[in-house]
C-alpha cells in the first residue's frame, strides 16, 4: 500500500463500514456530491448511492435522527462539519445518545465525527476540542486518534460499536500525517506506548502526540528518555498502562490541548495521583491551551497551544525536579 | 358520581357510521387512561407510592386517544409525550408499564431508572422521551428513516406529540423541518392547551394558529377542536393515511385546554375561570360519551360497564406492582454503556 | 473591462424618482463592496496576505445593501452575516475594518483574535456574529429588548440576515419566534442563494418558498429579487418602515445566487451550468449599473469614476493595514474575563 | 432578621437587584406571575411591574438575547427551569456569552441561574450539575453557593459582575437550608474554610458541604479532626486557600456531585498534586457521583451520589494511608 493520510484512512475506514454492512449509512452536511468540506467521504456518495446523505444545517436533529435511526438497529456515521458544531447538538449527544442504553437497555451504535483542534487562521469556532466535555457525560465513548492506523482502526471499531462514539479526528493531522499502511488494530481502551524512555511520562493524545514526540526527541539530545504514551481514548481511559508507564519514569506530564479547567489532563493527574501517588518522585504537571479562545491569528495561535518548544520547556522543569 | 352520569350530548346522530369502530375505540382508551390518571393522581396526593413527579393528561385524551388508535403496536413507531397517556393505552401500552414505571419498581421498562412519562420501549418502536421538549421529533424521523433505508417501512408510520410551549424550541423545529426534507410518514400532534406550565400562548408565538406553521415546513396542516372525539378520530384518519400515502409528514392542531395543573403539584389557579368555562374548556371525555350515546353507538349502560371494568384494571395492576421490588442499588449494574469491557471503574 | 462595461439594461425608466436616493447610495455600497472583494479575493488567491479563510458576497450585494442603507451607524442595531459586505458598507463600517480584520493585524476591532465575518463593533450597535448559523438573531433582538426595556429604543431598528441554510437552525427559529412574540423592530434578511455551502435548498426545507414561514411565525413576510436592485430597494424601505412603525419583525426573502464558492477555497463546481445561466445568476451589480443608466440616475462615465474611487479606497487601505503591526504573543492580554480580579494564572 | 431559606435568599437577592438597578430585568420560563417552577421569583413580577418576563421554551434564544440586552448595558438574570435544560442553551452560554468579551472588548454582564443537583425522585434530567462542562470554557464566572448566605451576596455580586456568570443554585438546598441571616459578604473567588481541622481536608462546593460536614462530624467521635473547605466558586478556584488547608492536614478528599469524568474533583486534585505535592502525606482522593445518568427511584439515586456515608468511607480510608 502506498502512502496514505490520516483523512484518507478516515474515508476508507468509512468505505470499509458501508461495504460491509448495509446498517451503516453517513449523514453530514455536504457530505454527499461534495464529498464533505474536508473530502472525508469523497466519492462514497458516488460509491454507494442512497447511504451517503447531505443534512440541513440542524445539528440537533441530525443526531436526534441518528439515534433514531440505531434504535431501528442502523449503524450511522455522522458527520459535524467542525466539533465546534456540536455545541447545537449537544442535548441531543449527552441527554439523548448517551442514556438511551442505560434508560432503555436498547444499544446506541452511533458514531460522531468530530473534525477538531486547532488549525492556524481557523480562529475561535473552527478550532475546538470537545472530548473533555463529553467525556464527562456517562455513556459515551471518546475516541482521540494520533495515527494514521489509529484513525482507521478506531472508525472501523467505532461503527461496531453498540454505544454513541464520539471520533475526534484532529484536522491538523489531516493531510501531513501519513503512514505505509494501516498496521495492526489495537482494542479500543488501550493506551500505547509511542516511544519508550525511562526518565519522565508524558502522557497525551490526538495531534499533541506529535508535539510531545518531538519534544522528546529534544530532550534527547540533553541525554534524558521520555516515555510517552498515546492514550488514543480518552474515556474510556487506560489508567493501567499510564501507571505502568509512571511507575518506570517515576514523573508525568500530561498534554493536552483543549482549554485547561477540568478535562482530559486533570482527569490523568487526578488518577494517578490517587491510584499511585508513591510511585511520583516529582509533582506531576500538565500543559494545556491558555484559558481563552482560540486565536486567529497564526502568532497568537502558536502561543495558545501546546507545542514542541513548550512542552520541552516543562518537560525540563520536571526533570530538573 | 361516575364519569357516565355527566354526559352531555351534541352531536347529530348519523353519516358518521364509518367513524362508529375507531370512535369506540378511542373512547374505551380514553376511560381507561382517565381511570388510570385519577388513581396516579390521587396515590400521588396520598403521599408515599408515587416516585417523582405525576403529570396527566386529563381533557387531552380525545386528541391523545384519537391518534394513538392509529399505531400498531410493535409496527408503527410512537414517541408520546406529557399528556399522552390515552395514545400510549390505544397505541397497545400495557397498564401494568405505566404503574410499574410511576411506582418505580424494577420490574417495569424502566427499572427505576427513569420515571412516569419517559417510559417507553425503544426496541418495539415505542420512544421513551427525554425531558428536553422537542427533542424527540428527529428520533422518531431517524427511525422511519432507517426503516425505509432498509426497505423495512411498508406501510408503517410514525407519530409523535409536542404542546404549544413545545413548538418554541429549536429541536421542534430542526426535527420537523428534517422530517418534511425527507417526506417521511410521520404524524405530529400539536396539542395546544393554552398553557405552557404557567405561560399563556401569547407569549409562546404570535402567528394566529400554530396550524399557520405546516406551510413554512412543506408538510399537511389540519385543525380539530380537541375537546371533540368524533372530529378528533376523523382528522386524524385523513391524517394517517395522507402520512402512509406518501404525503410527508402531517402536522394535526387540536385546540384544548388542560384540565388540571401542569403537574398534580400545581394547581393552575393561573388559569382565568373565564378559559376553564370556555368551549376548549369542556371535558373531552364527557363529550366523547354523549357523542355515543346520541349517535347510539354505546348505552349509558355500557359506558359504565367500560368504567367498570377500567377501574378494575387499574385496581388490579395496582395491586400486583404494589408487591413487586423497588430497585436495589446493590444488585444495579451501574453501567452506562452497553459494551461491558469498555466500562470503567466507578470509584476511580 | 471594468464593471460598467458589463451593463445590461431592463427597467422602465419612470415611476420610482423617489428612490433614486436609496438606490444610488446603495449601489455605491454594493460598488464599493465588490472592489473591495475582488481584492480580498485576490490576496488569499496569492497567499501569505490574508489570515484564515474569504468569505464573499458577490452575487448578494443588491440584497445586502439594499437592507444596510437603512440602518444608521450609531443609532440602529446591525447584526450582519456571511455576505453581507455591502450591508456592511452601507451600514457605515469603514473598509479599514475589514481589511485590518482580513490581514489579522491587532489594530482591527477583532485584534487579530477572530477573524474576516465575525467582525463588528458591539457597542456601537455593530454585533460580531459568531459561527454558529443563526446564533446572531436573538443576540439582535436583545438588543432591542434592552432598549424598550430602558426608553431608550425610540425609531431605532435592528437588522439580521440569514441564508437558506440558516433557517434550518434551531437557532434561528427559537431567535426569530422570541422577537415575533416580543413584537420588536427587526428586519430578517433571508438570502436564498440556492445554496448552503453545496447544499441545494431541496435538501434544506420542503416547502415553496421561505416567505412561508413568515405566518408561521406572525411576522411580516416580503419576497424579493434579489437581484435586481430597484425591487430590493422598494421592498426593504417597506419592511423597515414596517419594523420601525411597530409592527413587529419583518421577513425579507431574496432569490438570488451566490456567484462564486462558499469561499474562496471552493469553484463551486457543484452548483449547475443552468443554474448559473438562469435568472438568479444575473450579477446584480451589472444589473443594478443598467438600471441607474437607465433611469438616467447615473452616467457610465460616473459609474466609472465610483469604481474608480472604489479602488483607491480599497488600495489605500491595504497599504495603510500592510504597515500595521500583528498581534504578538507577549503582549497579549490571554484574559478572557474583563474582571482582571478573577483571572487565575494560565498555566496551572 | 427571622429564619430565611437558600431559595429566599435567592428571591431576596433578585429583589434587591432590581430595586437597586434599573438596568437588571429577569427573563425565564414561568418566572412572572406564576413566580417561576420554583418560586424563586415569586411576587416579583407584581413588585417590578415590566422587568419581569416570561419566556418562551427557546433557551437557546433566551441566552442569546441576553447576551444582545447586555450589549446594551442591561444586567439580565436569565432563569433556566432546570440546569439540565441549559444544554439547549449550551452553544450560546460557550460560545456567545463566554467569547464576547476577549473578541470584542464588549463586556458581558449576564447571570444564568441553573437550578441544579439531585434530589429524589427527579431522574436523570431534573438532576444535573453542569458546573464542571461550564467552566472548562474560557469566559464564565461558575459560582455554587453552599450557604444561604452565599446564596445571597454571590448572586448580587453576579449582577454586579461584568461578565457572564453561571449561578450554580442546588436544589436539595432550597427549602431545608435555613440561616438567621445573610451575615457577611466575602468576596467572589475565595473559599471558605467552613469547618477547620488538621488530620485532613475535605474540599467541596455545593450540597455536597453539608454531606461534608456531617461526614467530618461522624469522624470526630473518632477521634479525628477534618477540615472543610467550601469552594464557593470552582471557577475562579482558590487554589491559596486549599492549598494552604491541605499544608495543614497532610491529606486530600475532594467531592463533588457531579459526574466523575474529569470536572471541579479532578481539577482540585491535579491542581494540589501539580503545586503541592510535598505537602501531601498521602494519596489526593476523590469522590464523585457514578459514571451512569442519575436515576430517578430514591434507592438508586441515594447510592448514585456521594453521602455521609460514602464520604466518611472515603475519609476513614484517606486517614487509615
Ligand atoms: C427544553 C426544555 N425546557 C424547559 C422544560 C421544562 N418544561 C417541562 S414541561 C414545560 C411546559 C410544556 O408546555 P407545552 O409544550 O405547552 O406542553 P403541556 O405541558 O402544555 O402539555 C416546561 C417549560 C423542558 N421540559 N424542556
Ligand atoms: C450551526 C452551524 N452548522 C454548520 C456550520 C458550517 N457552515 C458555515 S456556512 C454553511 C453554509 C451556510 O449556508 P447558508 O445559510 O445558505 O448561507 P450562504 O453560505 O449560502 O450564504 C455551513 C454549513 C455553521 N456555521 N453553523
Ligand atoms: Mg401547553
Ligand atoms: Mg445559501
Amino acid at each position: 500500500m502506498s502512502s496514505i493520510t490520516y483523512l484518507e484512512a478516515i474515508r476508507e475506514a468509512q468505505y470499509e463500514a458501508l461495504r460491509d454492512n448495509p446498517e451503516v449509512f453517513l449523514y453530514g452536511q455536504d457530505i454527499g456530491t461534495f464529498g464533505g468540506a474536508f473530502k472525508a467521504t469523497k466519492n462514497l456518495g458516488r460509491e454507494f448511492p442512497g447511504r451517503v446523505f447531505d443534512a440541513p444545517i440542524s445539528e440537533d436533529a441530525m443526531i436526534g435522527m441518528a439515534v433514531g435511526a440505531a434504535v431501528e438497529g442502523a449503524r450511522p456515521i455522522v458527520e459535524m462539519q467542525f466539533a465546534d458544531f456540536s455545541s447545537v447538538g449537544f442535548n441531543q449527544i449527552v441527554n439523548q445518545a448517551a442514556t438511551l442504553y442505560w434508560r432503555t437497555n436498547t444499544p446506541c451504535p452511533v458514531t460522531i465525527r468530530l473534525p477538531s483542534g486547532g488549525t492556524a487562521g481557523s480562529g475561535p469556532f473552527h478550532s475546538q476540542s470537545m472530548e473533555s466535555i463529553y467525556a464527562h457525560y456517562p455513556g459515551l465513548v471518546i475516541l482521540t486518534p494520533a495515527t494514521v492506523e489509529d484513525a482507521y482502526w478506531m472508525l472501523l471499531d467505532s461503527v461496531k460499536l453498540d454505544d454513541p462514539v464520539i471520533y475526534c479526528e484532529h484536522k491538523f493531522l489531516y493531510y501531513h500525517l501519513k503512514a505505509d499502511g494501516f498496521g495492526q488494530r489495537m482494542p479500543i481502551g488501550k493506551a500505547r506506548i509511542a516511544r519508550p524512555g525511562r526518565d519522565a511520562t508524558i502522557v497525551t493524545y490526538s495531534a499533541m502526540l506529535h508535539e510531545s514526540l518531538r519534544a522528546a526527541e529534544e530532550l534527547r539530545l540533553d541525554g534524558y528518555e521520555v516515555e510517552v504514551v498515546d492514550l488514543r481514548s480518552v474515556k474510556p481511559m487506560d489508567t493501567d498502562t499510564i501507571l505502568a508507564s509512571v511507575a518506570r519514569t517515576g514523573r508525568l506530564l500530561v498534554v493536552g490541548e483543549s482549554f485547561p479547567w477540568g478535562g482530559a489532563t486533570a482527569e490523568v493527574i487526578a488518577r494517578v495521583s490517587s491510584e499511585a501517588f508513591h510511585l511520583l518522585d516529582a509533582p506531576p504537571l500538565r500543559l494545556n491551551s491558555k484559558d481563552t479562545p482560540i486565536p486567529y491569528h497564526p502568532n497568537l495561535w502558536k502561543a495558545h497551544r501546546p507545542t514542541t518548544a513548550s512542552i520541552s520547556a516543562e518537560l525540563r522543569k520536571l526533570l530538573r525536579y | 358520581m361516575t364519569l357516565s352520569d355527566k354526559i352531555v350530548t351534541s352531536m347529530p346522530s348519523q353519516g358518521f357510521e364509518d367513524l362508529r369502530h375507531d370512535f369506540l375505540k378511542a373512547l374505551r382508551c380514553m376511560i381507561l387512561s382517565r381511570t388510570l390518571e385519577d388513581k396516579l393522581g390521587s396515590l400521588y396526593r396520598a403521599g408515599g407510592r408515587i416516585v417523582g413527579g405525576v403529570y396527566l393528561g386529563r381533557g387531552q385524551e380525545a386528541f391523545s386517544a384519537a391518534a394513538g388508535i392509529h399505531l400498531r403496536w410493535g409496527r408503527d413507531i410512537y414517541g408520546p409525550l406529557i399528556r399522552d397517556q390515552a395514545g400510549r393505552i390505544a397505541f397497545g401500552e400495557p397498564v401494568l408499564d405505566a404503574m410499574r414505571t410511576y411506582l418505580g419498581v424494577s420490574t417495569g421498562p424502566m427499572r427505576g431508572r427513569d420515571g412516569n412519562i419517559h417510559r417507553g420501549r425503544p426496541q418495539v418502536g415505542y420512544m421513551a422521551m427525554i425531558s428536553h421538549l422537542g427533542s424527540l421529533l428527529a428520533v422518531v424521523g431517524g427511525a422511519l428513516f432507517a426503516r425505509r433505508l432498509r426497505g423495512t417501512l411498508g406501510d408503517s408510520v410514525g407519530a409523535t406529540s409536542i404542546g404549544d410551549g413545545g413548538t418554541s424550541t429549536g429541536a421542534f423545529h430542526e426535527g420537523l423541518n428534517f422530517a418534511a426534507v425527507e417526506k417521511l410518514p410521520l404524524v405530529v400532534s400539536v396539542a395546544n392547551n393554552q398553557f405552557a406550565y404557567s405561560t399563556p400562548t401569547h407569549r409562546q408565538y404570535a402567528c394566529e394558529d400554530l396550524v399557520d406553521r405546516a406551510r413554512g415546513y412543506g408538510v399537511g396542516g389540519h385543525q380539530v377542536d380537541g375537546t371533540d372525539l368524533l372530529a378528533c378520530v376523523q382528522v386524524f384518519r385523513t391524517a394517517f393515511q395522507r402520512a402512509r400515502a406518501g404525503e410527508g409528514p402531517q402536522m394535526v392542531v387540536g385546540r384544548l385546554l388542560r384540565l388540571g395543573g401542569h403537574g398534580e403539584h400545581d394547581d393552575a389557579s393561573y388559569v382565568p375561570d373565564l378559559q376553564k368555562h370556555s368551549h376548549e374548556g369542556r371535558d373531552c371525555l364527557v363529550v366523547a360519551q354523549g357523542q355515543a350515546v346520541d349517535l347510539g353507538w354505546a348505552t349509558p349502560q355500557e359506558l359504565r360497564q367500560w368504567e367498570k371494568e377500567a377501574r378494575k384494571e387499574v385496581d388490579q395492576a395496582l395491586a400486583q406492582v404494589s408487591k413487586e421490588p423497588v430497585p436495589d442499588p446493590y444488585r444495579e449494574s451501574w453501567q452506562a454503556l452497553s459494551t461491558t469491557a469498555l466500562m470503567e471503574g466507578q470509584e476511580r
